[in-house]
């Protein structure tokens, strides 16, 4: 019987089974998707929290690099990464705050989550940094800030509190980055 | 029609895709297989090197030239030597007294020079050349003390006038010199004209000062040996840079010997005397204009040098007239 | 850099006056690139039957940072034979009869889309058409996607309806319609530190003219029938894609799995396993094998003995069969906005393979696709 | 359903219940997940075409999102 190789019978209730099979995978999936979605995130700082505790060592040089050290002074406290792909466009940026709010008392501090200094140098050298700038291989600060995204930046005023936060680098951030800084420094815009 | 797996031909697409294979392969490694190109010139009174990894002879070259042009342009343009030089016009009017307007880039150069001599409690000074009168090469005993004071009362930034754009001599016999500034500022330009022509890998060396423009091709960092301030062939330390610029500057570099003691070219504005401190000092910075008056800087304050490096916070290396070495590459 | 001192941010401040002193950053692509793709693709089957000759080249153009247009144009230039009906063949082996030497076919495809992104939410809208001289589709689609858990999880999920006409060289100008809905979501998750997971449903539903006008059915003593399948087909299709990186061989290994099934009868699963490694230099190669089968549709047969019920077809396509075959690809980001790109794939397709149902090694055959994509971000 | 598929495919589907509940990857830990080996979007035109090439061939499906134009492609 040229017709097909097996008879009727079979055929059918092999398609049934495949059939329950395939939808029993759609109801699974749907399970998956209500126990991802609801999987509680820890709460993130908010303006006016005290800024957490933070050091982390200096990139070049053996010194580390304190967050208390800088108490009387604004802070914007940047976490990057070589492989994180916005930080190439705030780094220009973190250069020009650097050059232009300095001397008002401005003191960037660009934390780097990379695993090793090697990669962070790497990145350095496509995207020079003219501020301080500290490498945290083991992620303590990332971690008592518990950042929302990367980068993450926080504007941190004299007296230690966080005042602004900012989940990833858009190029319509920097002028408000820019006016929060200029509110905290004291004068007006210059 | 049985298909038998063996026997089909390679077909057109195996073809096709070789020879598209080759032709990208060709353009990719035309594009990619970089290879070094060295540029050796001479300029500023020091041998000078171009290194630049390109896919092609004719981009290298074109880029090479390019910066030599600027470099030379530079030397022109702030020559002791040439009458026609901006120097030589300034000093004209620093030689009379009296008041000179200047363009934009020596402007520039001026307000760089102030910003030193404020970060040096006024060692770095433009005005100390003068001193070179008592101070020439074949000199065999040392000057003294008042031929020393007639000098330094010509010798002083603070006894200029400098608002941007006009420079004012407030009497006559002084002298400016841009010797300092120049050679590390042309290592930065150099660099930064073949970083925007879309270099990534390569290096600028004037007479030691080095300015990079991107590490190796695979990644890996310039090794840059830093000379042994008394032993020739030596190396006092190698550092590694992916990035930035490094300066250096000692006592050996140019020097008078009298009575058997070595003098370094170094002048120190407040006494009139060679400096006798560090042995000799290399820094390094984003900019080779900011490592080089660091490095200056450094061998002025004399045996504040190494006090005044940890104080500005840029990574170094020094050596003593002891021969101890010191500095964060320590 | 060291702490930044006041005495170096002087010098700094100073030196960065000094023109020419720093280059500008290079002009990699920025945050929201505007792009342009063309690729140009062989694709050729065994024994000399079907080769299609593919140009495509698409273009994004971003607004503002939330929104992007969108713009892609196809054309298909498409020869050989094709087969037509299965025969008896000596010694009782069935034979496949293809169409004569050379179906010349012209096709021109075009779709233009716009998408915006707010928050953690995309929307993204696209219209599309394609003409070909027996064949005309234009579809509308609507994919949202949206982030959750500091974008661990991204749920998408999106609905598309193409409205066909389907005719053929002997009655060019009468178009018979087909349409088909088509519901889709999908959950990717990052599972740790290396490894990614999606698992993805499909769900479509087509109806009206679904048979193919140029394939017939050899009946014994009846001589040959027009290919005539049903008017309705129900299709569910489930997706896993497993993505993880190994250290120890500095590679990620990717696995795609998918099974479906249809009111046909077709039952199918497909394996694909790929390597890809990042090479100094910026290079990317990727290498795997894919793995496929099916099962025949309830209706086929390769011939019929006996006059067959109202759907009936002979289509190699709604056979048993199982296929492997060979993926390759290298990527070359030339400058930071020009990268190039080869793939290629090569299938060999089995009767021997089938997961069940009828299929004849006179279907067998070999199919191979190779293309060149230059891709550039500004 | 060959044997081998049906358990890879409930192989994975728990495998990713079980990490459904897992430990969040914190964005800075991400640097793996950033390389392009592990993109999960592959080239645009390579993926059109390849699933236009499966579609046109073969009678099964997989779930790969929606859109692209329909062709006559016997």
């Amino acid at each position: 019987m040229l017709q097909s190789d097996t008879p009727g019978l079979e055929r059918t209730r092999m398609r049934v089974t495949r059939g329950r099979l395939t939808s029993r995978l759609a109801v699974a999936l749907l399970a998956a998707v209500g126990a991802i979605a609801a999987v509680p995130t820890a709460r993130s700082l908010t303006n006016g929290d005290p800024a957490p505790a933070c050091s982390a060592p200096l990139l070049d040089g053996n010194r580390s690099v304190n967050l208390a050290e800088y108490r009387g002074q604004v802070v914007y406290l940047d976490f990057w990464a070589s492989w994180c792909g916005p930080c190439r466009e705030s780094f220009p940026f973190m250069n020009e705050l650097q050059r232009d709010l300095a001397d008002r008392g401005l003191q960037i501090l660009a934390v780097s989550v990379d695993k090793t200094a090697e990669d962070a140098r790497r990145f350095l050298a496509r995207y020079p940094a003219q501020f301080t700038v500290a490498l945290d291989v083991a992620a303590a600060c990332p971690s008592a800030f518990q950042l929302q995204g990367m980068p993450s930046s926080y504007i941190i005023d004299k007296g230690g509190a966080v005042r602004a936060v900012h989940a990833g680098f858009r190029n319509r951030d920097r002028a408000e980055i820019r006016q929060q800084l200029l509110d905290l420094l004291g004068g007006g815009a210059k | 029609m049985p298909v038998k797996l063996d026997v089909i031909p390679a077909g057109a697409g195996i073809q096709y895709l070789a020879a598209t294979a080759s032709a990208v392969h060709n353009a990719a490694e035309e594009l990619t297989m970089v290879t070094l190109y060295r540029y050796p010139f001479a300029a500023m009174g020091s041998r000078c090197e171009i290194r630049l990894y390109a896919s092609s002879e004719e981009t290298a070259a074109a880029c090479a030239r390019a910066a030599i042009d600027d470099v030379l342009r530079l030397e022109t343009k702030y020559s002791r030597y040439r009458d026609d030089s901006v120097t030589a016009a300034i000093n004209r009017v620093a030689q009379a007294g009296g008041a000179i307007d200047v363009d934009a880039e020596t402007a520039t150069l001026l307000d760089y020079a102030a910003a030193c001599y404020e970060q040096s409690d006024g060692l770095f000074d433009l005005t100390s050349g003068v001193l070179r009168e008592v101070w020439s090469a074949d000199r065999r005993e040392l000057p003294d003390t008042d031929t020393l004071q007639r000098l330094l009362a010509r010798v002083g930034w603070s006894k200029v006038r400098w608002q941007r754009p006009r420079l004012v001599f407030g009497f006559p016999g002084m002298e400016i010199d841009f010797g300092g500034v120049v050679k590390e500022y042309a290592a930065d330009r150099a660099a930064t004209l073949c970083a925007e022509a879309g270099f990534r890998h390569g290096l600028i060396d004037l007479g030691g000062d080095i300015k990079i423009i991107g590490p190796h091709p695979d990644g890996t960092p310039w090794a840059v040996g830093i000379q042994h301030p008394r032993i020739k062939e030596a190396v006092m330390a190698t550092l590694d840079l992916f990035e930035g610029a490094i300066a250096t500057s000692g006592d050996y570099e140019r020097f008078v010997e009298i009575d058997g003691r070595r003098y370094s070219h170094i002048l120190s504005p407040r006494t009139g005397m060679p400096v006798c401190g560090l042995a000799g000092v290399s820094v390094a910075a984003p900019e080779c204009v900011v490592a080089g008056s660091a490095t200056t800087i450094a061998m002025l304050m004399e045996d504040r040098g190494a006090q005044w490096l940890d104080e500005v916070g840029l990574p170094h290396v020094w050596m003593d007239q002891q021969l101890r070495v010191g500095g964060t590459y320590a | 850099m060291g702490a930044i001192s006041p005495r170096l941010a002087a010098l700094t401040a100073a030196a960065m006056a000094l023109p020419g002193v720093h280059a500008r950053a290079a002009d990699a692509p920025g945050e929201h690139p505007w792009g342009v793709d063309a690729t140009h693709l062989e694709y050729s089957e065994s024994g000399n039957r079907m080769r299609v000759r593919v140009n495509q080249a698409s273009a994004v153009v971003p607004i503002g940072e939330s929104f992007q247009l969108k713009a892609n144009g196809i054309q298909d230039l498409m020869s050989g034979a094709s087969p037509v009906f299965n025969a008896p063949g000596p010694g009782g082996k069935t034979q496949q009869v293809l169409t004569g030497a050379s179906v010349f076919d012209n096709r021109k495809a075009g779709d233009i889309g716009a998408s915006a992104s707010i928050g953690d939410n995309q929307l993204t809208l696209r219209q599309g058409w394609s003409k070909e001289n027996d064949y005309k589709s234009t579809w509308t689609s609507l994919e949202g996607k949206r982030d959750f858990n500091r974008k661990s999880t991204t749920l998408a999920v999106g609905f598309a309806f193409s409205n066909d006409g389907v005719s053929s060289h002997d009655a060019p100008d009468d178009f018979r319609t087909r349409i088909k809905r088509d519901f889709f979501g999908g959950v990717t998750q990052i599972i740790d530190e290396r490894s990614l997971v999606e698992l993805s449903v499909e769900y479509s539903y087509s109806n009206g003219f679904l048979s193919d006008p140029y394939k017939l059915v050899f009946v014994q003593s009846a001589g040959l029938l027009r290919d005539a399948r049903p008017g309705r087909r129900r299709q569910t299709a489930v997706t896993v894609k497993y993505l993880t990186y190994v250290p120890a061989i500095d590679s990620s290994l990717q696995a795609v799995g998918s099974l479906s099934t249809d009111n046909w009868g077709i039952g199918s699963g497909a394996l694909e396993l790929q390597w890809k490694k990042e090479l100094p230099g910026e290079w990317l190669v990727n290498a795997g094998a894919r793995y496929y089968t099916q099962s025949s549709a309830d209706f086929y047969a390769p011939l019929y003995l006996t006059p067959p019920g109202d759907a009936h077809s002979s289509d190699y396509r709604l056979a048993g069969f199982g296929s492997i075959g060979w993926i390759a690809g290298v990527t070359k980001q030339l400058t930071p906005n020009f990268s190039v790109q080869i793939a290629a794939e090569r299938s060999y397709r089995r009767a021997g393979l089938r997961s069940g149902g009828t299929g004849i090694d006179a279907d067998n055959y070999i199919w191979g696709l190779y293309l060149v994509t230059l891709q550039a971000r500004f | 359903m060959t044997l081998a598929a049906r358990l890879i495919v409930i192989a994975a589907v728990v495998a990713l219940l079980a990490n459904a509940g897992c430990a969040t990857v914190q964005p800075w830990e991400r640097g793996t997940l950033a390389k392009p080996v592990m993109a999960m979007e592959e080239p645009a035109h390579e993926t059109a075409q390849k699933l236009r090439t499966y579609s046109a061939k073969e009678g099964g499906a997989a779930a790969t999102g929606v859109g692209g134009g329909g062709c006559g492609c016997n």
